[in-house]
């Protein structure tokens, strides 16, 4: 008898072999690339639609409020709250009275129903993350949040990830500012940084051994 | 390969090489018994079926539908777990610490047993994953660069069996196809239809036999018996940990190791025996699987079952001179309590079914052999349970004792994994050579050596 | 279901959602997304989805799906939809933010709760607009923050997906202005009759505003009587007083006076409006006894294992009879004029000459008391006795009456006769649902419906509601103002925490509506009352008083009384009567059965039987033993005439001719729950003495399947719960244990726990804080019997010796917290691991359930999701602390040591640089603990609470020997059975 | 028979003895690149035909070796990547790792061995000048073959069947390349 396979046949075996193999590599990698992706951590996607098209950049970058203005409650409490419609209204009743993009806002006044945002920073309900304490501790709204003061329409500029929370609280230093820089959003330290995140690290009594055990986050 | 230091052949060597092949490679070329086999085959795969549903309502639902709570809150899923892996062993160990040993009757199950290790690997390999309230979560057991940064915990047993287990998959998969191969070939160049052909061409890889090949195969393969022996021994001391590292009375306990690997052992040379004694009925082997084989598998099974049994009352005399109160409360639970039937059932089962195999005539009968090799299998199954349960069942505090029931779910996916542990072994019995083709052939030329070294009066003697 | 789903569909148009959202307000709402589902934003929405409420995925247990199904009933919560979500990626903010609220920080009310009529002071936290937790008010005078497990699941009172919505007619919704239209013609019929024939029936009541509000009806309508029904609460004791002092009176204990305390069959301990007050007062005085002082022995005798006998120094169980016999020889010791010392049984006596001798050896320090429900005269006796003694006026003093007491003209008897003879035109109910609690004091149950107007307003559409024409829906103490008296007499005016959930009223509310008022504002009569009490300072007293939670001054003034020597006791009946005592008791976790439809109190174990779910027939071990009948069995008790079948509970140290049976089950109305299980003990009660008579007892066919959360008690040759006794005041200190393992660098801090074993008088009222601070799950009567209930603490309940009055003990246990804790060392994903202040972490969202964490935990502490024991509805989600993660299905979960608690409160110090403050962590178990049998704080801190304690000679750990390090440990219980601790 | 280029003269023998004979022969005779096939390992072969070749068991050390060192490695690294106190038990708790250690030891301690046999075996090689010898199936089952490679220095066509002939073999062909 004969031979089985042709010549050819070894070459495809070999072929479907490293294929397979590179493949079944290729693919963790991928998957672990993946997980760092905006794709899944939704970073610098495209803003969502939001029933009014607020936008930072105006409000906070060009006229310059602080986000406090809005954001009331972000220094006493685990959350910065979200302006009540009254909030814009103050604005809002006296100037672009008119202007249909603020219907819903309008709208929301006069028959008492609440605007219905979409979440940007959204964190997972088993993470109890408190704005309170970042911002006591000398954290600006920045490090998280990016240049809000940039985006006509807000969106994600940080992953959010367990990874990026951790390398902040394992290493607090380069992400610290002085208080009354928390919400400036243009800060540059001017001097050495290292220096003054260990200064402020020294002021504000940080100890990181402490911040990285899961109760910190996860209850 | 050391020549067999037996006397008398294991095989009768009055058979040629062509034969043994033909004979062999036949069988899944030209298959003999259809119609048992498919029998055999749809009831595995009925069983098999149960398993898919059941996995589908235990993912669905949660472990809840399983008889678990506080404090028996691990039962069937790990103990049969415990007693699939240990069947696996055996396997392994014939295959590797015989052929090291150079017992040449290991030759003729070789074959069969490591595809039963396979397979009882792969069902036991499945519980773990089953038994978690997440399963969906199961990767987070390995170390990958997660976004969260937290890597497995390698203090704790159940990271150990991740990798023993998969370790001892491999490694099993491997030993067996290297194995294989050169049959492969055989059958290769048996098989007359172009399917065939192929099918054994490619797995065959292409081998010739030639000497440096097997020169190199050889190297291998006993390198891999020599860490095969170990690497069983370690896998089941490791899962032994799963219970040793607890603190709960009855469990933690440092003679756990060797009493598992010994009962592993023990219920697994029980499974190949059966499959031994229904195989060569089936393909009427009884040239290849002789009665000797039999009398030296109920030898084995007596040892290691009078190991088992030292294990047994070791642990009560443990138990009695530590004088620890939970201990001895457990102790008193097991003989005495609500699950003393698991206790006295393993002491049955495991001890006093074995005690006919002292008599050769015992030994040689296949049907007896069989009946006792099953009440083994049950044995170990009740042994496994014991420990598990009737530990957990009662641990320190008075007030969280409990009681275990096992519902119909348990039952039916134990059911299931006998299934998955048959189909694809009927699959490969139906598609490969069960008994090694060339190792047989190896040791009928090694007979015939010794046969003209011997005197023909000896010769004679041992043709008797 | 069925039933459920009509009350939403028919409550659903007239919800209002402009007055729910003004509820609710920007809060955090983390656990809302529990795992998957949003919540939307349109009340309407969200009313459908109460509609279809999502069924927990559960193949085989109907009556948890069933639990859970209720739960669905939750248009109410669609107003809190005004709130933030954060997971979900919804984000409502006010539309105009309330000036208070600042959004996710919780505000706390102090409040009050009405029991019994009866105020329990209270704080009740608030976060967006919800009361999540509700705890004893830390400064009353009376209860000093305790709380009892009442208190703290009255929140799920409150959130009852099955309270009623709306006023009905006929089972049939109405608006409130039909309501106003009958009452308008009912008023005009009144008037005309001069009140002939109008009745009101409520339960006891201490409200200054309620009461000034019936007179007023009475001046209306002056023929108009004003009945009043209390079946759990003896009526014995009041007249008994009046008897003996000529007077209604209310008697006052100070237990924490008292040397010696010998109780009758008086469960000072036990549930009830008394619990809080009395168990602190005791504990305060059993303090840590140092030879010399601090004293406190308790000499018990009952027929029914009750929570005092438990912590009794000597306890002597016996038969009813007997304990007139020991009335008896304690009237003959102290020579009661006429009275001779009947013939008793060597432990009678025996028992009799210790209590004698301690009662004379602390004259002015010792206190007899006799059980409220046993015959007057007996109690009488103790009256006199402790005046002998010189007690009056030091251990128990008498005031006026706090309740009102019902004349003989107004007691529900009365009430009955009067329908019998037809002179009832119209029944008001409030409050009270005398069909389910008093179906004997009727002839037949269909009597009330003779009556031509029928009225009942409650919360519940109960048994007597069906028997109504008018149902009208009551507001929760939690949603409507009113007033009252604390046990001890203080006046509280309650705020509402939330605004009515649907459209409900209150009971002053109604009451002014029967004066005629239309649509009288919630806090309008209340208001009335005390801008007529405090006069011209008005605003700023009732402000302080709503501020502090109380009314300052008002407290009771002692009267001088002398008693009446007791007549002399009749005869005992010797007992050649065969015939068994049947004693009825309240059921200690749904009482009289009007916390019935609350699933968490029916799954919160009874302290002694550790039953959920169900009440059983309570036997002796002898009588058990006699019929040959095991726990479970169907047995049939027959007073009179009257049946009931129940399944047997064998309750050792019981007396042994005594079968107890406990009220609140059988219910036939009132919700799902609440009909769930048991049976109605109230069937059977009737005659003069409502507390005991004689029956019999006998086998029926079947068996009934309980379900209990400890299957075992036996403690004999273990040392769980260790005791010292006076002869050996301290525990050995444990070698200390060798470990291989390096020491890990100490934390900033090093939490602890000890727990008191000598305070702990096993009220659950640690156990129900706990479930309500951390969201642990109900999972249902069928998982329970399958040993799956998630109580992440437990109190354990031993006995020693012989099970016909055995030693009994109380042992709380919550996770220990081990240094080297075996259960993290099993976990292969670091769920379960080790924080640097000491904490046994548990991370739900890391875990994958191997178990292995609760295999190797020798304290089996652990509990796990064997299901999806979520309750994803908004009703459920309500009542939801957000501070602490809602766990899904495969998860293991456990004690925390209140994290969020510790978290909280350094975050706070943190925020301003400062340290914690000592002590001031408080665990919700602690905080909740009437006896303060709890302490919690940092080892690191020589001088913290739990570190003083620590060094205490009766500290130990539990199962020391393991060499786990416990950082809960315990403090060995006094055994001063042998008299005397000095 | 001028034929295409040739892969070597394969000669069949009925039993081990004769082709261990004829090997013995045809190394006498001077033939250095000869190779034998038989059904099942006949270890006087190697001897015979010089066969040395330790690479197997070299790469079954280095295969231990590595994973030895890899699996101390990873669970080195992942304790002190993100330290977290397990139980009070130390970061370092060797006696811990030692379980994964061996098994990694051994799981590429067999690994290496195995692969690097086939591959210094030149396996898989479906197609092979000598599947298409005439006789070459039998090498599986009962007959035991001794073939000269064309590419030996003293191989010629005629000369080397006729001294293989010589060593009464079943039977004698030249294999095609």
């Amino acid at each position: 008898m004969g031979q089985i396979f042709s010549p050819a046949a070894d070459t495809w075996l070999r072929l479907f072999l490293v294929t397979g193999i590179s493949l079944a590599t290729g693919s963790i990698v991928f998957a672990v690339g993946l997980a760092r992706s905006d794709w899944i951590t939704s970073a610098n996607m495209h803003p969502p639609a939001q029933p009014a098209p607020f936008s930072h950049r105006h409000h906070a970058g060009e006229l310059g409020i602080d986000c406090r203005y809005c954001h009331t409650s972000v220094a006493e409490s685990p959350r910065a709250g979200l302006p009540p419609t009254h909030t814009c209204m103050t604005c809002h009743s006296q100037v672009w009275t008119g202007a249909p993009m603020l219907a819903p806002v309008r709208a929301s006044l006069a028959d008492n129903k609440p605007l219905n945002w979409q979440r940007v920073a959204v964190l997972p309900e088993y993470v109890f993350f408190r704005h309170d304490i970042h911002i006591s501790k000398g954290v600006g709204c920045v490090e998280c949040h990016g240049r809000v003061d940039r985006m006509a329409l807000t969106f994600r500029a940080k992953p959010l990830t367990m990874q990026f929370c951790l390398d902040c609280h394992r290493d607090p230093a380069p992400h610290l500012r002085p208080k009354d820089q928390i919400t400036n959003m243009a800060w540059q330290p001017t001097g050495d940084r290292a220096a003054l995140g260990h200064a402020l690290m020294r002021d504000y009594g940080i100890a990181p051994e402490r911040l990285t055990h899961c109760y910190v986050c996860h209850r | 390969m050391t020549a067999s230091s037996d006397a008398r052949p294991i095989l009768p060597p009055d058979q040629s090489y062509g034969d043994v092949t033909d004979q062999l490679a036949g069988i899944p070329l030209n298959f003999p018994t259809r119609r048992r086999w498919l029998i055999a085959l749809g009831l595995s795969s009925l069983l098999l079926g149960l398993l898919f549903v059941s996995a589908i309502v235990l993912f669905s639902t949660g472990v809840g539908i399983w008889g678990l709570n506080i404090p028996v809150n691990w039962a069937f899923a790990i103990h049969n777990y415990v007693w699939w892996l240990g069947i696996g062993h055996a396997g392994t160990l014939i295959s590797a610490l015989l052929l090291l040993l150079g017992r040449d009757w290991r030759n003729s199950l070789n074959r069969f047993a490591e595809t039963m290790t396979l397979f009882a690997v792969m069902c036991a390999g499945i519980y773990p994953i089953l038994h978690l309230g997440r399963p969906w979560f199961v990767y987070w057991m390995f170390p990958y660069p997660a976004t969260m940064q937290v890597w497995p915990q390698f203090r704790s047993p159940l990271e150990w069996d991740i990798w023993a287990v998969l370790t001892y998959l491999t490694v099993s998969v491997v030993f067996w196809y290297i194995g294989l191969v050169p049959d492969l070939a055989a059958a290769r160049d048996r098989a007359r239809r172009r399917r065939w052909q192929v099918f054994f061409g490619v797995l065959a890889l292409g081998w010739r036999g030639s000497a440096m090949h097997w020169m190199r195969w050889n190297q291998a393969y006993r390198l891999l018996a020599a860490l095969a022996v170990p690497l069983v021994v370690s896998v089941h001391s490791e899962v032994s940990l799963l219970f040793a590292a607890g603190t709960i009375p009855g469990w933690h306990s440092t003679i756990f190791p060797p009493y598992f690997v010994l009962g592993a052992a023990f219920s697994g040379f029980a499974v190949v025996s059966m499959i031994a004694i229904v195989l060569r009925s089936l393909f009427r082997l009884h040239n290849l699987v002789t009665d000797d084989h039999l009398d030296v598998l109920g030898k084995v099974l007596l040892a290691t079952g009078l190991m088992t049994a030292y294990g047994y009352v070791f642990e009560i005399f443990d138990t009695l001179y530590s004088g620890n109160v939970h201990e001895l409360q457990t102790l008193t639970d097991r003989v005495t309590g609500q699950y003393g039937w698991s206790y006295w059932g393993a002491i049955v089962f495991n001890f006093l079914a074995l005690q006919p195999l002292w008599w050769k005539t015992v030994r040689r009968s296949p049907w007896a052999l069989f009946a006792i090799s099953t009440s083994v299998v049950i044995g170990m199954w009740l042994e496994r349970y014991m420990i598990l349960v009737t530990s957990l069942y009662r641990d320190f505090l008075v007030s969280s004792w409990g009681e275990y029931h096992a519902t119909f779910w348990d039952w039916a996916i134990f059911a299931g994994t006998i299934g998955l542990f048959f189909v694809p072994f009927l699959l490969l019995i139906r598609l490969l050579p069960v008994i090694s083709i060339f190792e047989t052939k190896e040791v009928l030329y090694e007979e015939q050596q010794q046969a003209t070294l011997a005197s023909p009066a000896e010769v004679a003697h041992g043709r008797a | 279901m069925i039933q459920a789903d009509d009350i939403m569909r028919s409550a659903a148009p007239r919800f209002d959602l402009a007055q729910a959202r003004a509820v609710a307000s920007n809060g955090s709402l983390q656990f809302w997304t529990s795992i998957e589902d949003l919540i939307d934003q349109d009340g309407f929405r969200t009313w459908l989805a109460a509609e279809f409420p999502s069924a927990a995925p559960l193949l085989d247990d109907s009556s948890r799906r069933q639990v859970l199904k209720l739960m669905g009933a939750s248009l109410l919560l669609a107003g809190l939809t005004g709130c933030q979500d954060e997971a979900a990626n919804h984000a409502l903010p006010y539309v105009n933010q309330p000036d208070y609220a600042v959004p996710g920080v919780p505000r706390h009310y102090a409040t009050a709760l009405t029991f019994e009529g009866y105020v329990q002071p209270i704080i009740a936290k608030t976060i967006a607009g919800r009361p999540i937790k509700l705890d004893g008010h830390p400064d009353h005078p009376a209860t000093r923050g305790g709380s009892d497990a009442f208190m703290q699941a009255a929140l799920f009172g409150l959130y009852d997906p099955e309270r009623s919505k709306s006023p009905t007619y006929d089972g049939i919704p109405v608006t409130w202005g039909a309501v106003d239209q009958t009452l308008a013609t009912l008023r005009e019929r009144w008037r005309n009759r001069r009140g002939e024939g109008l009745r009101i029936l409520t339960g006891p009541t201490t409200s200054p505003t309620m009461i000034r509000q019936m007179q007023a009806l009475a001046a209306l309508y002056p023929q108009m009587r004003w009945h009043r029904h209390a079946p759990a609460m003896p009526q014995q004791q009041q007249a008994a007083l009046a008897q003996a002092f000529g007077r209604p009176v209310t008697q006052h204990l100070r237990l924490d006076r008292c040397a010696a305390i010998v109780s009758i069959d008086d469960d000072l301990l036990g549930p009830g409006p008394h619990q809080v007050m009395q168990a602190r007062a005791w504990s305060t005085r059993r303090g840590e006894p140092t030879p010399g002082q601090g004293r406190s022995s308790l000499y018990v005798a009952e027929a029914v294992p009750s929570l005092t006998g438990t912590v009794a120094s000597s306890r002597l169980p016996c038969d009813p009879p007997r304990l007139g016999a020991l009335i008896q020889a304690l009237g003959a010791t102290f020579s009661l004029a006429g009275w001779t010392a009947p013939d008793l049984s060597e432990a009678e006596s025996h028992w009799i000459d210790r209590a004698v001798s301690d009662l004379r050896q602390f004259p002015g320090q010792a206190l007899l008391t006799v059980g409220p429900h046993l015959a007057p005269s007996w109690q009488k006796a103790a009256f006199a006795i402790n005046e002998a003694l010189g007690n009056a006026g030091e251990t128990i003093w008498y005031s006026e009456p706090l309740l009102v007491p019902p004349s003989d003209t107004e007691t529900l008897d009365a009430l009955a006769n009067d329908i019998e003879a037809g002179a009832v035109d119209t029944l008001i109910v409030i409050d009270c649902d005398p069909s389910y609690t008093a179906p004997t004091v009727f002839d037949d149950a269909a009597m009330l419906d003779r009556i031509p107007h029928r009225l009942h307003a409650g919360q519940h559409a109960d048994e007597t509601a069906t028997r109504s024409q008018w149902h009208l829906p009551l507001s929760h103490s939690l949603e409507g103002w009113s007033d009252g008296r604390a046990v001890d007499g203080t006046y509280s005016i309650i705020q509402p925490a939330i605004s009515p959930l649907y459209a409900t009223r209150s009971l002053h509310q109604l009451l002014d509506m029967l004066a005629g008022q239309q649509d009288p504002a919630n806090d309008a009569a209340v208001r009335a009352t005390w801008r007529e009490r405090f006069g011209d300072n008005f605003d700023n007293r009732w402000t302080d008083a709503l501020h502090r939670g109380w009314v300052e001054g008002k407290s009771l003034q002692p009267l001088a009384l002398k008693a009446k020597s007791p007549p002399v006791p009749l005869a005992l009946d010797a007992g050649e009567d065969q015939s068994l005592h049947i004693v009825f008791r309240p059921d200690p976790t749904v009482w009289d059965g009007r916390f019935a439809n609350i699933a968490w109190l029916q799954e919160l174990p009874k302290p002694i039987s550790k039953l959920t779910w169900d009440n059983a027939i309570a036997v002796s071990p002898a009588l058990a033993g006699a019929r040959a009948l095991s726990n479970g069995d169907m047995i049939e008790v027959e007073i009179g005439d009257r049946k009931l079948q129940g399944p047997v509970w064998i309750m050792p140290g019981q007396a042994a001719n005594t079968v107890a049976l406990a009220f609140g089950y059988g219910r036939r109305n009132g919700g799902e729950i609440a009909k769930s299980g048991g049976y109605d003990a109230y069937a059977i009660r009737a005659g003069d003495d409502v507390w005991q008579a004689r029956g019999t007892l006998a086998r029926v066919e079947g068996q009934y399947q309980l379900a209990t959360t400890q299957q075992h008690h036996r403690m004999d040759g273990f040392d769980f719960v260790r005791e010292v006794t006076a002869a050996h005041p301290t525990i050995p200190k444990p070698k200390d244990a060798a470990t291989l393992y390096p020491e890990w660098p100490p934390g900033d801090h090093a939490w602890a726990m000890a727990i008191d074993l000598d305070r702990c008088i096993g009220c659950n009222a640690c156990i129900a804080a706990c479930n309500v601070e951390n969201n642990v799950p109900v999972v249902g009567k069928d998982q329970v019997v399958r040993g799956r209930e998630m109580l992440w603490l437990r109190v354990d309940r031993y006995y020693t010796g012989d099970l016909g009055n055995p030693r009994s003990f109380f042992q709380p246990v919550p996770c220990m917290h081990c240094e080297k804790a075996p259960c993290e060392m099993g976990c292969p994903v670091h769920a379960t691991v080790h924080s640097p202040d000491g904490i046994n972490q548990m991370v739900y969202n890391r875990c994958i359930g191997t178990r292995t964490c609760s295999s190797y935990c020798p304290y089996k502490v652990r509990r796990f999701n064997w299901y999806d024991y979520r309750d994803t509805t908004d009703a459920g989600q309500a009542a939801k602390n957000p501070d602490v993660s809602v766990r899904s299905r495969g998860v293991m979960e456990k004690c925390t040591y209140c994290t969020q608690r510790i978290q909280a409160a350094r975050v706070e110090a943190d925020k301003n640089n400062q340290p914690l403050r000592r002590d001031e962590i408080v665990t919700a178990c602690q905080q909740a603990c009437p006896t303060q049998a709890i302490t919690f704080g940092d080892l690191n801190d020589s001088g913290s609470a739990v570190s003083k304690l620590r060094r205490s000679g009766r500290h130990y750990a539990l199962l020391e020997d393991l060499g786990t390090r416990p950082r809960t440990t315990y403090l060995a219980r006094w055994n001063d059975s042998d008299g005397d601790v000095s | 028979m001028a034929g295409p280029e040739l892969y070597g003269a394969l000669a069949q023998f009925e039993t081990p003895e004769a082709l261990i004979a004829a090997a013995k022969a045809a190394r006498q005779k001077g033939y250095r690149r000869l190779d034998a096939f038989t059904p099942f390992p006949v270890h006087q072969l190697n001897s015979i035909l010089r066969l040395h070749d330790r690479r197997v068991l070299w790469l079954g050390l280095i295969g231990g070796c590595f994973g030895f060192f890899a699996a101390l490695a990873m669970q080195i690294f992942t304790n002190y990547d993100y330290p977290i106190n397990v139980g009070g038990r130390p970061l370092y708790a060797l006696s811990a790792f030692a379980v994964v250690a061996f098994e990694l030891t051994v799981l590429f301690a067999a690994l290496f061995p195995a692969f690097g046999m086939l591959a210094l075996n030149g396996l898989p090689r479906l197609n092979h000048p000598l599947f298409a010898a005439a006789a070459f199936p039998l090498a599986s089952r009962n007959r035991f073959f001794l073939c000269v490679l064309a590419d030996d220095a003293r191989f010629d066509e005629k000369d080397t069947v006729f001294f293989l002939k010589g060593l009464a073999p079943v039977s004698v062909e030249l294999v095609p390349s």
